[in-house]
């Protein structure tokens, strides 16, 4: 399992080639990239605040929760911090399985599960101002 | 000592991003900890407010022990 | 909406961004490669035949269902035919949505259909001999 | 003329890719097109046998005309 952050972007495939997995089947990948526009405003870029030791471990923790629960050969996520432009890649998730399903599945856990509890904060930045983006309440944090 | 540290909108509306608390004879918990530094101002935090003890996530009624840090922040917005 | 029938491999990366899809926010991509073993056989390459006229009509119409299904702001797919060897790339499917729950359902969905609704048949070569890969029978054919 | 394609383990087993059929004055199905074609052999295909029509997903029962297409194979398996 692969686990970084960073403020630079990223090549999605390289990084995924980097590992090197074989004969896993089914590779799926999710990329999260800054839109330009939310809630109605235009945005023009996106400021990222996170709890670094703690971000470094609820990753590993959210990664390893997938692996074993959806049988997954490698997972890999990469998350940026700092500003981003809009349009810029954000995060990205890839997962290897013997099975599709399996790929699907265990790459969404892993996803669903960022937005939810990796300590992240974001804070879009429009012309009319800057706004933090609402962030989800899960029920079964702590 | 206890390391208490705060995020985002947490961070803007007290004005400080990492406090050391003494700790004491009496088990506190995580709300007592935001107490005991927030002041009034707890009123103004967004909410629900998390919480994480030892870079884990833990509630307000977590107990909070010497040496640990426990930082408070409003729901987080990853991926 | 692309779709590509071909023998040569492809980089996953670059089809994608010769797309350019921009402010989708969410983006989801399937590979499959050839595994190296099947039903307890050692897989030495992959024969991949296709009926290259229906192929095409029925991956434009899978990818035109699950881009109005689920809202996908584009549709990549790149099928390969032909022989492979064990560990290539068979397949890609890019989907580009505004929602991450969006783009996984629509990725998810066209890939079950290439299963059971695309005209390809895969022969496994292994040194005990060549098997068809057994198909899945649909209930909605026709 | 009616084109009539045979794929993967039907090809195999009839020994032949691509024929011709006379169009006939009676409707025919689908299935009424292999048994002209296949013969005995038809017993010997995989089951179920796939069918399209004009390059769409159709049954035995689909009825089939002059000009037409019509392609038979076995459960498909892309992707």
């Amino acid at each position: 399992m692969i686990i970084r952050l960073q403020s630079e972007d990223f090549d999605p495939e390289r990084e995924a080639q980097m590992l090197d997995v074989k004969g896993a089947g089914a590779r799926v990948s999710f990329v999260g990239t800054v839109r330009d526009s939310a809630r109605d405003r235009t945005i023009t870029a996106l400021e990222i605040e996170h709890y670094p030791q703690m971000t470094r471990a609820e990753l590993a923790r959210i990664g390893a929760a997938a692996q074993s629960r959806h049988n997954l050969q490698e997972v890999l996520i990469i998350h940026r911090h700092g500003r981003l432009a809009c349009h810029e890649r954000i995060v990205l998730v890839t997962v290897w399985s013997a099975h599709r399903a399996e790929a699907f599945a265990g790459c969404q856990a892993i996803v669903d599960a960022l937005k939810t509890r990796a300590p992240f904060w974001k804070k879009e930045i429009s012309p009319e101002g800057a706004l933090w983006v609402p962030g989800q309440t899960p029920q079964d944090l702590g | 000592m206890i390391t208490v540290r705060c995020f985002a909108a947490v961070r803007e509306i007290l004005g400080w991003d990492t406090r050391e608390l003494a700790p004491t004879d009496a088990p506190r918990r995580a709300s007592d900890v935001l107490s005991a530094l927030a002041g009034p101002r707890a009123a103004d935090l967004p909410k629900p407010l998390l919480v994480a003890i030892n870079c884990e996530h833990a509630s307000l009624a977590s107990l909070v022990r010497d040496g640990d840090e426990v930082a408070f922040f409003p729901p987080v917005s990853g991926g």
